[in-house]
């Protein structure tokens, strides 16, 4: 469902000027390593710099949002660089400024969705379809009787960052996905408070584990919710991890991870560039049918999921690749 | 003359600690550089390079004068606050709500009324601090503390769920303010916006407000020696309950400066840490306002140096922080000034 | 959520939490204390640990030994308080700044190195690490009520106790805890009697070190078994504020860590109890309002007990 | 008789510029009482410091047991057997009185010595203490006793480690009379055991007491040493000075008029909360000043913080001239005309961080005549610190240094210039001479005398019996919070008279019924 409702870029104008190495740079609105897409976005850049041939650079804002415009703007006006990698929503505005006030500049911006800015060229990942995905497995395996550590109760945690749209966001499709399997799972939804705290993030998960006789967390709080996974591992529970493939943190306690591939379109946008056909002025929504996001399916999920599960995801993944399947996002 | 001396001195001092600072960042620059020169003059000439830059300081400077003058007043009256930070959310939150919420005022009208509420939102939160210190004795560095978490999470709370604009997105936010009340950038090509006349009007009040007027006077003195205040007549408690509630003001005005030059609306956790940075300044500046304006402009100005020397040089961000630390306790090194004042002394000695 | 609580309580499952987050509060406070008392306040409790966590559990994966990453971490700690040492009473830079300064450097150059040394940004979890080990003890483990109590904490949870008893015989039983005091109230008189009033400052700022690497170390290697940036998450300023609510006196101290770690770990199960209609902003908040009410009563007590003294 | 030690030619300049020590020489023989005097702010100090290891002298030597010595701090001078008792207490308020005494040299024990030896400690100090019978309760921390023993506890902190030679920087400044005179004794009895000491004091009665030697310091420079015996205290003022002072208080009888102050059946209680006034009742009048006797620690300072509305009354009143001030507020009281000169100026009469002229407006600057608008009119006060400076002698480059800066005779000037600068009906004087050289008392001496003789009423509490009877025309005695007796200050009255009554040994009301004459 790639909708390019925009129309399309003025001649396709927007591309790599020939025979020049490219110079690409990432403005990370933050820092690496806080949230999981900076660092997928930041191995997209580094994937991108291997496997094209081009320069790529990253520069970090900082946490203080009063900084991004000027930072953002600094890059764009030294004129240094053919193509900007900008993402989060907390950049739109800033985006459509600069995008606005240098024509000329082309901006790659990912987790969000811009229109109408002729040389900006958007991808939306969809977090709730892909959490959708989580809680429909974490539902199924809560209830499942072949996992040695599921019980009977049907309870499963989630351990957010923050109390704050974004992360609402997944949990709203996490809920959607285990009400879709069954109506009585209960969800316990815990917020660490910031995205760093992994000692909290722990004792939380090890709280909806101990007490609320959870079976399975999905955590959605960066670095901090590492801890929620660990909680899995020292109690032989079970955890879902975010942002990219966590599965290999702790194999076996980590069934799967709900991964945004930004590295990935990140890769495909660059590459797009440098060939000359990305078009700017549009965006996309990178859903599951997309590859935008989707359950890691490693190895390890293979060995560690038992069939019925592994089977009734699929179904669940065609349905929603489909359209059978609708899950409402509560940012729209 | 004695004191133009001192002066000379003083900026003699801070000359010769830049330049061992400076040594010892270029050191750091060429342990862990392979283009030391182009990193170096990243960090130094960069930001002073080009208008956007420069216009970048000032506005990164004006929210740390407004910080930094709010804790001045509040170290001068012997109260060591920490609680800029919290101050700055509920003065700006509530500032922030007089703009979005208030339709039909006439800008000229409307725009002094969104200061008067954030200075009064900043004011009445740190005025709990104050209530607490000065009738239950509940140490100020404990209080101020915990009340920074409880304002952050309580705007946090509001503005995620009572007042956000249905169209913020994943990050809540409040809807934007109308242009017309935002602070203008009246000088085409260069990004610095009004907020800066708005700071160096500050300093010159509270410079006006702690040395000249008797409010200041009494606020000083019981910083000074709370016992020569109340021997004096002054009621201490009174005093440090407004110069608290006086430093919240300010510390508001920070919130609802960057709001209104910055951001366009108020945004939740918008801070990430003014209040603290403003700790440093008034340290640095020792207290006197005019030293706000001098050390928040030189924060501002090594903060866009690392900026700047992570866009044009091979330096992670991490280095450069280091090195912008560095600077700080370089500049703020008293042993430095004293080793001077001494050698100037001794020398004056030996020629009389 | 009442009734999740109580049973809670009853089964003990509150005061293993408790002990659990209690502990870095209470060593770090412990080393804010040493240094507070010798006049030279720590505000670097935060990076100190930062660097600590970051050390010990690179060195303890790296030797696959908890005990040398906890030494290497406690020394990385007690490195950067000479460093600032070295600037705060060598340089005369006030105090604070250069406690801040420690708070950025931790967190950024932890950051650095981990980028540098594994290619990381964000954090860092070794697989087999071994970490700081619990403390089971055999023959109590089984008995019901005791068991739970006194077996299965973290060895940490327990130095952290005996840290206490050790800052209170420090402080007030050895010559070296007097020319603490001394120094921290009335350097000037110290100085009178021939006490190297910098060396022991430094000394105190060391002290500072060795007990916020001590919590470090146990936030990445006990804790948990990662590190991630900022993983104290302002663990160092509640110490501090902890520091001040106990009094200046490691007794007092381990109560008011005791007070905090209660009031978060009833916010752990508040927060984890589905069905609560209070905002999760507000229940974050309980700890910060009880360690502000604490600290009231405390003070309404001492005018108090004052007052009764004298009639 | 060997010579000790030996400064020759010490300077000092401070690294603010002030140069202390010009040139300073002195002697001392083994086994004497070496007295050093001169002004404030003449470099005495500044000397011992030297001597002492804690300055480093910008130039000059000194010998010691006739070797050169130049130590590098206090412990050095410790280990060659110097002890010194320095002019501001150097104690730790909250440590123990045992634990300030062996601070740096404790008793160790357990492996390692890593321990103290508490049971040793104590055993030393109680020793010590009755060795030299300097009582003092060695637990009680420091903060809870009188000053006289913080006084003792400095002295026992020398004597542990064993000095020889004993610097005593003004102890006697902040001592009672008796405490003095014990102080004495002891000093007496460990020059008899072979030590030496130099005493450094303003008061000119306890040189010629105490001492065999005296040196006199002005403006940085040895004036002249002389031996005791040949000389006098006209002499030794005449040098310190460079003029002569009157010891004697010169003053007409008084005219006393009506009642300023009538104080009844007053009552009120001290910082812990014990009773410390127990039906006070005393009337001042205008013309007259009545001078407070008494041990220190007998309810003076809760009197004077009573009236001047600093410490709250549990029953009682204080009515001065028609108004009650019982209940008023201090801003209250200090703006009828009463004037207060607190007993401990370092603390509570100045702030030491602020300019001279700040100190001086602290009852002014609410006037709307230093202000201009909303602004303090600094013309204004600058002004008239300069003023004040001039008619006060307040001796210091200008109205903007720091009080701090000046030495304690120019700090207490300010004071009184401060306090006298508003006119009062009524001046409550307490301690105004303590620690000030003797130019300095002569003159605040007469400023107060011309304020009587002005029609103020005055009241005025010392812990120098001496300054009492000099200066007061009736004596109140005060005893465990109570006056014990109001005395006709005439030739007659000795100081026997009063001691009999500050004791405790008697009473004789005058005043209970408001029966003042
Ligand atoms: N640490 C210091 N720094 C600068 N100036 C100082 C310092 N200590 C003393 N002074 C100045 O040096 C001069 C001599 O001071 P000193 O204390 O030696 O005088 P003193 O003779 O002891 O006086 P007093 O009788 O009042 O005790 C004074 O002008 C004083 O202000
Ligand atoms: N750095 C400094 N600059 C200026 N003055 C200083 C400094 N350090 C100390 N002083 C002050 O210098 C003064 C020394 O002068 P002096 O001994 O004459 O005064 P004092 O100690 O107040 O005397 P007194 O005991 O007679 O009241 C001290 O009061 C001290 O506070
Ligand atoms: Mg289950
Ligand atoms: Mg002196």
């Amino acid at each position: 469902k790639a909708n390019n409702n925009t129309s399309p870029a003025p001649g396709g104008s927007a591309n790599a000027p020939a025979g020049k190495k490219i110079n690409a740079v990432f403005y990370v609105n933050g820092t690496l390593g806080d949230k999981g897409f900076f660092d997928s976005a930041q191995r997209g850049m580094v994937k991108a710099g291997k496997e094209l041939g081009i320069n790529v650079k990253s520069v970090e804002g900082g946490t203080n949002q009063a900084d991004w415009a000027a930072g953002l703007e600094s890059l764009v006006s030294s004129k240094k660089y053919d193509v900007v990698v900008v993402g989060t929503s907390q950049m739109i505005d800033i985006v459509k400024d600069i995008a606005a006030r240098y024509p000329d500049e082309k901006f790659i911006f990912f987790d969000d969705v811009i229109e109408g800015m002729p040389n900006v060229y958007s991808m939306l990942y969809s977090q709730s379809e892909g959490s959708f995905l989580a809680g429909a497995f974490a539902a199924l395996v809560t209830e499942n009787t072949e996992l040695k550590a599921a019980n009977p109760d049907k309870v499963i945690g989630f351990v957010g960052g923050m109390d704050i749209p974004i992360i609402n966001d997944f949990k709203a499709g996490y809920e959607q996905g285990a009400h879709y399997i069954d109506p009585g799972v209960k969800v316990v939804a815990s917020y660490i408070g910031d995205f760093a705290n992994a000692p909290k993030g722990k004792e939380l998960a090890l709280s909806q584990f101990n007490t609320q006789k959870a079976d399975i967390v999905y955590q959605v709080a960066g670095g901090a919710g590492l801890g929620a996974l660990e909680a899995s591992k020292n109690v032989g529970k079970y955890s879902i991890g975010v942002d990219g493939n966590q599965n290999p943190l702790y194999p076996g306690n980590v069934l799967t991870s709900m991964a945004k591939n930004i590295d990935a379109s990140v890769v495909r946008a660059l590459g797009l560039y440098q060939q000359g056909t990305l078009a700017f002025g549009t965006n996309e929504v990178l859903g599951l049918k997309e590859g935008g996001i989707g359950l890691s399916k490693d190895d390890l999920y293979a060995k560690y999921v038992p069939k019925s599960i592994q089977d009734k995801m699929t179904d669940i993944e065609n349905k929603l690749a489909s359209g059978e399947i609708q899950v409402k996002s509560i940012l729209k | 003359m004695k004191t133009e001396k001192a002066i000379y001195l003083e900026l003699a001092g801070i000359a010769f600690a830049i330049v061992i600072a400076l040594l010892c960042g270029f050191a750091v620059i060429l342990a862990t550089s392979a283009e030391p020169f182009t990193a170096l003059s990243s960090l130094i000439v960069d930001p002073v390079s080009n208008l956007f830059n420069i216009g970048t300081i000032l506005n990164k400077a004006v929210p740390l004068i407004f910080t930094g003058l709010s804790l001045a007043v509040v170290f001068q009256s012997g109260v060591f606050s920490m609680g800029a930070e919290g101050q700055l959310y509920a003065g700006g939150f509530l500032g922030a709500l007089v703009a979005v919420n208030i339709h039909g005022l006439p800008a000229w009208i409307h725009f002094p009324l969104i200061l008067v509420c954030a200075m009064a939102g900043g004011a009445l939160f740190a005025g709990i601090a104050g209530w607490l210190k000065a009738y239950w004795n509940a140490n100020e560095v404990v209080t101020t503390l915990m009340l920074n978490f409880v304002a952050i999470l309580a705007t946090s709370y509001f503005v995620n769920n009572v007042f956000k604009d249905p169209a913020s997105g994943g990050y809540a936010r409040m809807p934007y303010i109308s242009p017309d009340l935002l602070l203008k950038k009246p000088i085409p090509g260069f990004p610095a916006h009004t907020g800066f006349v708005l700071a160096l009007l500050a300093v010159v009040v509270v410079y006006l407000l702690l040395y000249k007027t008797k409010v200041g006077y009494e606020l000083r003195l019981v910083g000074k020696n709370s016992r020569f205040a109340d021997y004096g007549g002054i009621h201490t408690n009174r005093v440090i309950i407004s110069s608290i509630m006086i430093g919240g003001a300010l510390a508001g005005l920070a919130g609802i400066v960057e709001i209104l030059g910055v951001h366009g609306t108020y945004k939740d956790n918008f801070s990430a840490g003014l209040g603290f940075d403003g700790i440093i300044i008034a340290l640095l500046a020792r207290n006197h306002p005019v030293g706000v304006l001098i050390a928040a402009l030189f924060y501002a100005y090594i903060q866009v140096g690392a900026q700047t020397m992570q866009v044009g040089s091979d330096m992670p961000r991490e280095v450069a922080v280091i090195i912008q630390v560095m600077l700080v306790l370089l500049v703020s090194s008293q042993a430095i000034f004293a080793f001077l004042k001494q050698k100037y002394a001794t020398r004056q000695k030996a020629v009389k | 959520m009442w009734q999740a609580l109580w049973t809670q309580i009853a089964d003990l499952t509150l005061i293993v939490v408790l002990l659990r987050l209690m502990t870095p509060i209470l060593l770090s406070a412990l080393g804010g204390l040493i240094s507070d008392i010798a006049g030279v306040i720590n505000i670097g409790l935060e990076g100190l640990m930062l660097l600590s966590a970051f050390t010990s559990i690179a060195v303890g994966a790296a030797t696959d030994s908890w005990v040398i990453g906890t030494i290497a971490g406690v020394a990385a700690s007690v490195a950067m308080c000479y460093v600032m040492g070295f600037f705060s009473i060598k340089l005369k830079v006030d105090i604070i700044i250069a406690g801040f300064a420690v708070n950025i450097f931790g967190s950024g150059f932890t950051v650095f190195l981990m980028s540098k040394i594994y290619g990381l940004t964000g954090n860092y979890s070794p697989e087999n690490l071994n970490p700081i080990p619990n403390v089971v003890i055999p023959g109590i483990q089984d008995i019901p009520v005791l068991g739970k109590l006194l077996s299965g904490h973290n060895l940490m949870v327990w130095i952290s106790l005996i840290a206490v008893v050790f800052c209170f015989v420090l402080l007030y039983r050895t010559p070296y805890g007097v020319h603490l005091r001394s120094v921290g109230e009335a350097p000037a008189a110290a100085k009178s009697l021939g006490i190297p009033v910098g060396r022991v400052q430094y000394s105190a700022l060391a002290w500072s070190g060795v007990f916020s690497g001590l919590a470090g170390a146990y936030m990445s290697m006990g804790m948990t078994s990662m590190f991630v940036k900022d993983m104290t998450a302002g663990t160092g300023f509640l110490a501090l504020a902890v520091v001040l609510l106990g009094n200046r006196n490691p007794v007092g101290i381990f109560f008011g860590s005791l007070i905090f770690g209660l009031a978060s770990a009833v916010t752990t199960i508040v927060q984890t109890t589905p069905g609560s209609q209070v905002p999760s902003q507000f229940i974050q908040m309980i700890p910060y309002v009880v360690t502000i009410v604490a600290l009231v009563i405390f003070a309404v007590r001492k005018k108090r007990k004052l007052l009764t003294q004298a009639s | 008789m060997t010579i000790l030690l030996e400064m020759k030619d010490i300077h000092k300049v401070y690294p603010n510029g002030t140069a202390a020590n010009r040139g300073v020489d002195l002697t001392v023989y083994e086994g004497e009482i070496h007295a050093l005097v001169g002004e404030n702010g003449a470099g005495k100090s500044t000397l011992m410091k030297i001597l002492f290891g804690l300055e480093a002298p910008t130039s000059g030597t000194i010998e010691y047991k006739g070797k050169p010595v130049s130590f590098k701090g206090p412990k050095d001078a410790i280990e060659q057997g110097m002890g010194m008792v320095h002019q501001h207490f150097m104690l730790a308020p909250s440590l123990s009185v045992s634990e300030n005494i062996v601070l740096g040299e404790e008793p160790k024990k357990g492996p390692l010595s890593m321990f103290r030896d508490r049971a040793t400690e104590r055993r030393g100090i109680v020793k010590l203490i009755e060795t030299y019978g300097l009582k003092v309760d060695p637990d009680a921390r420091v903060e809870t006793i009188p000053v006289g023993q913080k006084q003792r506890v400095e002295i026992l902190k020398v004597l542990y480690r064993g000095a020889r030679l004993i610097i005593l920087d003004e102890p006697t400044a902040v001592l009672t009379p008796q405490e003095t005179d014990e102080l004495f004794a002891s000093i007496k009895a460990l020059v008899g055991q072979g030590y030496t000491i130099i005493f450094i004091t303003h008061k000119l009665r306890e040189v010629m007491e105490i001492s065999n030697r005296v040196t006199v310091i002005k403006a940085g420079k040895t004036i002249a040493t002389l031996n005791t015996k040949e000389t006098n205290p006209e002499q030794i003022s005449r040098l310190m000075v460079g003029r002569e002072v009157l010891f004697r208080v010169e003053k007409q009888p008084a005219e006393p008029k009506e009642p300023v102050l009538s104080i009844r059946d007053l009552h009120s209680v001290d910082d812990k909360g014990a009773p410390a006034l127990r039906g006070i009742s005393l009337d001042i009048r205008a013309g007259e000043v009545v001078g407070i006797a008494g041990v220190e620690g007998n309810g003076q300072t809760e009197l004077v913080e009573a009236i001047t509305g600093l410490r709250r009354a549990t029953s009682g009143s204080i009515r001065y001239l028609d108004k009650e001030l019982v209940g008023k507020s201090v801003a209250n009281i200090r703006a009828m005309k009463i004037g207060h000169v607190p007993e401990d100026r370092q603390t509570t009469g100045a702030s030491l961080t602020s300019t001279i002229a700040e100190n001086l407006i602290l009852d002014h600057y609410r006037n709307p005549e230093f202000k201009r608008g909303p602004f303090l009119n600094k013309k204004k006060i600058k002004q008239f610190a300069k003023v004040m400076m001039e008619i006060f002698d307040v001796r210091a480059q200008n109205e903007e240094v720091l009080a701090g800066s000046l030495s304690g005779g120019n700090l207490q000037k300010v004071v009184i210039a401060r306090e006298l600068s508003k006119n009062p009906k009524l001046l409550i004087a307490s301690q105004p001479t303590r620690g000030v050289d003797i130019g300095a008392i002569e003159f605040i001496h007469r400023e107060i005398i011309k304020r009587r003789d002005g029609g103020a009423a005055v009241l005025l509490v010392s812990a120098e019996l001496s300054e009492v009877m000099a200066l007061s025309d009736r004596i109140a005695v005060i005893y465990e919070g109570e006056i014990v007796a109001v005395l006709d200050n005439t030739p007659e009255l000795t100081e026997e008279n009063i001691g009999y009554y500050m004791l405790g040994l008697g009473k004789k009301h005058r005043e209970k019924e408001g029966a003042a004459q």
